[in-house]
């Protein structure tokens, strides 16, 4: 016998949808995507959406812009905030950066807010075609490489002095010397805190441990992105455990999520002793207190409160900017855009030398990107008696000698 | 045990297989069943042994009614048959089919096991070894092992299913020892099949089905004479007598040639084989199952590759080329399982003939349902150019599968060419086969059917044990003779006389 | 020697997951039922056990729900294909599928969220032990279980009677049949056992080995499984072996990045699946036919070892698998 | 029905005749009733209101003009590898590969574009074109020789194809051909504007992918229905042992109807680099191969009904972007829904 089961009925339904469509049936709360002028309403309400490359809950990377886009909330009045999270090839493999930023401009949102370095395309593609609408690329060079439209702006964070005082602590805890950074994928950005970190940590290991640099063991694994994407990436998870295995005390995580602290915590109850240094969000220590040295983090609120202003006032214009932290306090949740919590395992006695370390960074008595440096395969970064541009910095060509890893993909 | 049935009736659709049976069995004997192909005997004895539930009707063991829910039911009554291929599993050694599901508390270890399975094989005078693998185990050894599985998880009432298929005549005489003797100790034994001279040597009783029905009603007492069974087993017309034929010239050109030929299947290895097989004859390969008809009939299509030596098809070397090439070469091969390997059971003969056509990028619809008509109506065909394969009876789905040769085939290699085929129907196909013979081809066939084989078969070969004999002469053999090579007695000798 | 007994320990510890699913397939494919949807019921299991330990707080809770999320996806298999009669292929493929999607969308307030995981427990005594110690007596209770579980199911299948049958379920059920046992029942019991093993091994995954819950968190574990338990012909042992072969291709893969620098670190992560495909086609080229009509044109001497190794490698899948049931 | 049997006979078997067609719809009204049901109760249970999810899922891609090219373009390359796969499953074969083939495509057609960016854009298509459905049908004929030589399912072997495809693609973007700035797994840089297939304007729809993926459908089925070739490939899918008693070459019957899937899969991943994606990315397969092959088991490989299924199912599967933007829950369930529509439909079928 010979049936036709769910066929007919499916053709049904695509027909039908097709009629409905076409007779003007179309759903009055369907979100278009079709571009828009100003809503009357902005002078009242001012909305900011937000692409995401991951998850609101990560504790770390997205996580830190999610929070800072509630800071802004709280702090403007008549500001709405529409996000949309997860934005990446494993998690939504059908959905495109630009369609992404549509939807939010199709919900009303005059300024967007990309978070990640792999959308600097899909940004300016979608800026080219809303000229009305503002645009911040964060961690991006585009503006600065004159590829972007007159809409977007870059914001970065100087992270390097975040990575530099995880270097420090890093170094004043390690017993055996071995350092294990878990590196995300391999671009300028995450050469140069790499590099930054590993200043940090020689010059605390040579300065306060009084112990040579060829003592410091400091190797990077890198996953392949920015989290764990199955399939896709090497695990976190696994790579944690192998520097574990292979005896680094100390992982320093570069990633957006937080499998290093977790990881080295569950070896800590398991006997052994190992610390983790987290990275990007301020809360990051609760997945391990007893394993924290601390964490830098990004603190992204200030800036964003800045920029909704200056984009709701039409003051805008387009800029890079890499912000470093307000070294008076950098922890005050209002100014600074880069801070360092110190954790719970970082002994009182070490906490002393990393303030002192901090301290020297803020009064500029210490700058670790002073020649000579050198990359990996020899070739000079930073020539002798010479201090690295911002430029030079943003750009940098491998890791300097001394780390072992990749330097290029 | 006493076992009876009444007014037991079983239907397939529209086929009634049993129509309202009474018959009793008393306990202590050997009761044959006799009937052709069809009759109703496998439906019956499913029956009795759980395989099938009744549409009506009874079954009483020692007079108390009982529904049998399935064969597990049945042999905790105390029923256990044995089929004709033993439904045992290959892959477990003889001791692990007897501890597989046996019933509860029937062996304590499996030491336990060993011992009574020894005692017993001893008692009945079967050799047997517990560790060995079933597969690596001739057929009559493996029924062997599983009726005395069933005598150990209880068995009283023994039912064997054409037993003495594709086993030796000396594992046939053990057998028939052993079935006496079963009997003899209080179980009844149903012996079901379609040869008169076994069940007159070893039953007490026959019951003759025919139609589904018993004829005369209820059990005969043996002896009876041969001429009055078998004209009850096929009704008045009674057997025909198989025509016979004088052997064509000698010189006729050959279709096969073997040159020193070594070929391996599995663990068989055939050996320097060197012969030539003559067109305008038909040859019979006779042997137990897995002797070596197969392994050389797949030699001959071209679907095994010999190890060393070379074939010749129609005077040109084939060797290694595979049975498209052979095919081509006129070399048409006829499987056993029909549906599995012959043909494609959802296409119609219609799409047969489409895919025989080989030429052109279109199919000639047209051109294809003219020929399956014309098969149908000269190979007499019960279907429509367009009904499934699937749909038809055996044997008209062999009838299709020779129509489907080519007329221009030179070799025909046919394995078990009325495999499960009434007598009528293979009365049919071997009318077609000796009409190719006679047309110039040369017929192969490989059959556990003794009397087929003697029946109508030119040349006889005998394989035993992986060796090929030499091709004999049908009027210079006897069955009894037959029967003594397969089993392997005087089977050197005679391949030295050749030599 | 003694980094590599840490690595040793480590590719027990990693393939932990593996192991017990395979069994669990192993389970099934020798009661003739594939269950290919396993890729899916991994994720599935993976994703509903870490949602409830952490919403309960208890990890055992967890792994009870990761069980019957594996057992309730068998048994949608057992009743599309064993009692209505589908091809066992097709539905496990699809239920493959929609069990991954299933657990992308019921996992998506899950993924990436910290939470409960298994916790180390040394055994006293023996952990102390030389070499014994640090190998086999210093993990967690998931480690432990799959330690056990091969030998367990090596001795459920040829140290007992219930083995006998299952084998015979997969080998013969006609057999089965007529010795009275009923073989859709038992197939039923065997792949929903089975099915259970594998939900514990997607709960391993996420409460333990690789902690959390993300979108396909398990990446291809399910089919590499499948693909193992073919290249272990179907016996617990050898399928172990082909687990832990897999885990330490891991480990060498994830190590090889300083080694390679050229090398894309992403490449390294698919690369053990490739090799593990490719070990099984190997291993099949050497069993097959043509292989031993090789060996047969080598001297005599070599021969027979050859043929022998040849045996041992060749496996043979149980004749019935894939195959439903018809009565006799 | 019990009421039919009081009324005169005569009446009764007219109003059953009529009756018939209906009742042949029963059985799949059920099973996409069974696969609603199974949805609604996955909504449920993370608290959403299933009418508003179904509303998108179902209507979304058709509610505006850049949606509705959204999910044409979408169900361009699935119409194609549904298509090839119907030609596998014909000849017997569960191509799982499908997805590496896909991929294997998009890399092959990704290699004449980058070798000759100046060449002009129609040969180059034409180019890219053929360099795809060779790298598609390459990819496959490798899985054929894994069944043939090594004795490895086609499944595994599909399977391991992808992964090595997948691994491939990344390797490409992430090494050889990685962006000029730094590789970033985002993809390989853009094409140059001229070499994207022409789009309608201010849409995303280049009409030329729908046009290939139907002339392809008429093809195979023309193929399937009418040649010797489809007959044949039937009867090896049928019965390989019977087939090769009648002479087919099997083994290059199986490899043909690899190739040919592999060359139409192959062709869909070239799409989705010069219509969709305009570069190579790791994903360039998006799963749409194994959406795919659920296309085909609906339809169960009969041409016929490959398109309407597909456009279906791409516009679930467009529509179901909506669902995390204005509902905020995953866009999976449009998987879920298609998964359950499919497992149903098995359910529902006559056994075999």
């Amino acid at each position: 016998m010979r049936v036709r089961f769910v066929r007919w009925p499916l053709l049904f339904i695509t027909l039908l949808s097709l009629v409905l469509t076409a007779c003007g049936s179309q759903p009055a709360a369907a979100p278009t995507a079709a571009p828009t002028t100003a809503p009357a309403e902005s002078t009242e309400e001012f909305t900011f959406g937000m692409v995401l490359v991951g998850p609101i809950n990560d504790g770390g990377w997205n996580q830190a812009h999610y929070e800072a886009a509630q800071y802004v909330v709280e702090k403007v009045p008549g500001v709405k905030f529409i996000y949309i999270d997860k934005v990446n090839p494993a998690d939504r493999p059908n959905v495109k950066v630009e369609q992404a930023i549509e939807e939010l401009i199709g919900q009303g949102a005059r300024l967007i807010i990309t978070n990640s370095a792999e959308f600097a395309d899909g940004t300016n593609i979608a800026a080219a075609a809303h000229p009305d609408v503002y645009f911040i690329h964060a961690s991006g060079d585009k503006v600065l490489t004159g590829e972007a439209p007159p809409n977007v702006r870059n914001l970065m964070g100087r992270m390097e002095y975040g990575k530099m005082i995880a270097g420090c602590a890093a170094a004043l805890t390690t017993e055996n010397g071995k350092l294990a950074y878990l590196g995300p994928l391999i671009d300028p950005e995450t050469r140069r805190l790499v590099n930054s970190t590993y200043l940090g940590a020689r010059y605390c290991w040579e300065n306060y441990r009084g112990r040579s640099a060829d003592e410091l063991a400091f190797k990077v694994t890198w996953i392949g992105f920015w989290f764990n994407i199955p399939g896709v990436t090497l695990d976190p998870t696994k790579v944690a455990n192998d520097f574990i295995n292979e005896g680094y005390d100390v992982i320093l995580s570069g990633i957006d999520t937080t499998e290093g602290i977790v990881e080295a915590n569950k070896a800590t109850q398991a006997g052994k002793r190992v610390f983790a240094v987290p990275y990007d969000f301020k809360g990051a220590c609760a997945q391990g207190e007893a394993v924290c040295l601390g964490v830098p983090y990004f603190n992204w609120g200030p800036d964003y409160k800045r920029l909704v202003e200056l984009a709701r006032s039409g003051q805008w214009e387009p800029a890079w900017e890499w912000t470093g932290p307000n070294w008076s306090n950098i922890n005050d949740p209002d100014t600074s855009m880069i801070g360092f919590v110190k954790g719970p395992a970082l002994s009182a006695e070490n906490a002393a030398k990393l303030d002192e370390f901090i301290a020297k960074l803020a009064d500029g008595s210490l700058n670790l990107f002073t020649g000579p440096l050198y990359y990996q395969d020899g070739s000079v970064f930073v020539p002798e008696g010479q201090v690295a541009d911002d430029k030079t910095i943003w750009y940098t060509q491998q890791l300097l000698a001394g780390i072992e890893g990749q330097s290029a993909p | 045990m006493h076992i009876a049935v009444e007014h037991l009736t079983k239907r397939f659709g529209a086929v009634c297989a049993n129509d309202r049976l009474t018959i009793s069995f008393a306990a202590g004997q050997i009761h044959g069943v006799l009937g052709e192909n069809g009759a109703g005997k496998s439906t019956l004895m499913k029956l009795l042994a759980g395989y099938l539930q009744p549409d009506e009707g009874r079954i009483l063991f020692d007079h108390a009614p009982r529904r049998l829910s399935g064969p597990g039911d049945a042999l905790a009554v105390g029923v256990g048959m044995v089929h004709q291929e033993p439904l045992d599993i290959p892959a477990f050694t003889a001791l692990e089919n007897l501890l597989c599901a046996a019933p509860p508390g029937v062996f304590r270890s499996r030491r336990a096991a060993q011992t009574a399975l020894q005692e017993l094989a001893e008692r009945l005078g079967f050799p047997v070894d517990p560790a060995a693998r079933l597969d690596q185990l001739t057929v009559g050894q493996r029924q062997q092992i599983e009726i005395m599985r069933l005598l150990l998880c209880g068995a009283r009432v023994l039912i064997l299913d054409e037993p003495t298929t594709g086993i030796t005549a000396a594992q046939a005489r053990s057998l028939f020892t052993a079935l006496r003797q079963i009997a003899a100790e209080g179980r009844t034994v149903l012996f079901v099949s379609h040869k008169l001279e076994e069940v007159a040597e070893l039953c007490h009783t026959v019951t003759v089905l025919r139609n589904g029905q018993v004829v005369p009603p209820g059990q005969l007492p043996m002896p009876q004479p041969q001429e009055y069974l078998l004209s009850l087993m096929f009704g008045e017309a009674g057997a025909e007598p198989p025509i016979y034929r004088p052997l064509p010239l000698i010189d006729a050109p050959p279709v096969w040639e073997l040159h020193r030929v070594t070929a391996r299947s599995g663990t068989l290895q055939l050996v320097d084989l060197n012969h030539r097989f003559a067109a305008g004859r038909i040859i019979g390969l006779a042997g137990l199952d897995g002797s070596g008809q197969q392994v050389l009939l797949r030699l001959l299509a071209g679907q095994l590759a010999p190890d060393r030596g070379r074939v010749l098809v129609n005077g040109r070397d084939l060797t290694g080329a595979g049975p498209i090439a052979f095919r081509q070469a006129g070399i048409e091969y006829l499987p056993a399982d029909r549906l599995r390997d012959g043909m494609i059971g959802a296409l119609s003969l219609t799409d047969h003939f489409a895919l025989l056509q080989g030429r052109g990028a279109l199919v000639d619809r047209r051109a294809a349902e003219e020929a399956a008509r014309q098969a149908i109506a000269e190979y007499q065909i019960k279907a429509t150019p367009i009904t499934p394969i699937a749909a038809l009876s055996g044997g008209n789905q062999q009838r299709a599968m020779l129509a489907l040769v080519p007329p221009d085939a030179r070799g025909i290699l046919a394995e078990q060419p009325t495999r499960g085929l009434d007598v009528a129907s293979a009365r049919a196909i071997w009318g077609r086969l000796q009409a190719r013979r006679d047309a110039g081809c040369c017929v192969i066939f490989a059959s556990p059917d003794l009397d087929e084989i003697m029946e109508y078969s030119d040349e006889v070969i005998v394989c035993f044990a992986g060796r090929i004999g030499p091709p004999i002469p049908r009027a210079l053999l006897s069955s009894a003779r037959l029967a003594e090579l397969i089993g392997g007695v005087g089977f050197d000798a005679l391949v030295e006389a050749v030599a | 020697m003694e980094q590599l007994l840490i690595d040793l320990a480590a590719v027990l510890a990693a393939a932990s997951p593996l192991v017990i699913a395979a069994m669990g397939e192993t389970l099934s494919e020798r009661a003739g039922v594939i269950n290919l949807s396993l890729d899916g019921t991994m994720l599935l299991s993976a994703m509903t056990g870490f949602a409830v330990a952490l919403i309960t707080g208890n990890l055992i809770l967890g792994f009870i729900a990761a069980a019957l999320v594996g057992a309730l996806v068998a048994a949608v298999l057992g009743l599309f294909s064993l009692t209505l009669g589908q091809s066992q292929t097709a539905v496990g493929f699809v239920l493959a599928l929609l069990c991954t999607d299933l657990s992308s969308f019921l996992g998506a307030p899950f993924a990436r969220v910290p939470g409960p995981s298994v916790p180390f427990t040394p055994i006293p005594v023996l952990s102390d032990l030389p070499v014994f110690g640090p190998l086999f007596f210093r993990h967690d209770p998931v480690i432990y279980a799959s330690l056990l579980i091969v030998p367990f199911t090596a001795f459920l299948l040829y140290g007992t009677r219930l083995g006998l049958i299952v084998r015979a379920l997969g080998e013969r059920p006609a057999a089965v049949y007529a010795r009275g046992v009923d073989v859709t029942r038992w197939r039923y019991a065997m792949l929903i056992a089975g099915g259970a093993l594998v939900g514990i091994a997607g709960a391993a995954f996420s409460l333990d080995l690789k902690q959390g819950w993300s979108y396909r968190h398990t990446f291809g574990s399910g089919w590499i499984v499948l693909a193992i338990v073919i290249f272990g012909g179907w016996r617990p042992w050898r399928v172990a072996l082909g687990c832990y072969l897999f885990a330490a291709l891991e480990l060498v893969a994830t190590r090889s990045q300083s080694a390679l620098p050229d090398i894309p670190t992403q490449i390294v992560q698919v690369a053990p699946f490739v090799l593990m495909i490719l070990v099984l086609a190997l291993v099949n080229l050497a069993a097959s036919p043509a292989a031993a009509r090789q060996v047969m044109r080598l001297p005599a001497f070599w021969q027979r070892p050859l043929l022998a190794a040849i045996n041992r490698l060749r496996a043979t899948a149980p004749a019935a698998l894939g195959q439903p049931f018809e009565r006799p | 029905m019990l009421w039919l049997r009081q009324l005169p006979d005569r009446y009764t078997r007219m109003r059953l005749d009529r009756l018939k067609p209906l009742a042949s719809l029963t059985r799949p009204l059920l099973a996409l009733l069974a696969a609603f049901v199974l949805t609604t109760i996955a909504l449920l249970s993370s608290g959403v209101a299933p009418l508003e999810a179904y509303r998108l899922i179902l209507f979304g891609a058709f509610s505006t003009p850049v949606r509705l090219s959204d999910m044409i373009m979408l169900a361009a390359p699935l119409l194609l590898c549904s298509v090839g796969l119907s030609i596998t499953f014909a000849g017997g074969l569960y191509n799982l590969g499908v997805e590496g083939q896909m991929i294997a495509g998009a890399i092959a057609a990704m290699v004449p574009l980058r070798l000759w960016p100046d060449w002009p854009p129609l040969l180059l298509w034409l180019l890219a074109g053929l360099s795809g459905a060779a790298g598609g049908a390459l990819w496959a004929l490798l899985i054929g020789g894994l069944r043939r030589y090594a004795g490895v399912s086609e499944i595994f072997a599909g399977l391991g194809m992808n992964f090595l495809a997948s691994g491939l693609a990344l390797y490409l973007v992430l090494g050889p051909w990685r962006r000029q700035t730094s590789a970033s797994l985002s993809g390989t840089d853009l094409l140059p504007r001229e070499l994207w297939l022409p789009t309608v304007d201010r849409l995303r729809l280049a009409p030329a992918a729908p046009v290939i993926a139907l002339i392809a459908l008429v093809i195979v089925w023309w193929a399937l229905t009418k040649t010797r070739w489809g007959l044949e490939v039937r009867a090896v899918g049928l019965n390989p042992a019977a087939a090769a008693r009648l002479g087919i070459v099997t083994a290059r019957r199986m490899a043909e109807t690899l190739a040919a899937c592999g060359a139409l899969a192959g062709t869909a991943g070239m799409l989705q680099v010069v219509a969709v994606h305009h570069a190579l990315i790791p994903n360039i397969s998006s799963g749409i191969g194994l959406l795919g092959l659920l296309v085909a088991l609906l339809a169960r490989a009969d041409p016929r009904w490959l398109l309407p299924i597909a456009v279906a199912f791409a516009a679930f599967t467009v529509g179901s972007i909506q669902l995390p933007l204005t509902l905020g829950i995953d866009s999976a369930i449009a998987g879920v829904l298609q998964g359950a529509l499919v497992l149903f439909a098995l359910a529902t079928r006559a056994r075999r």
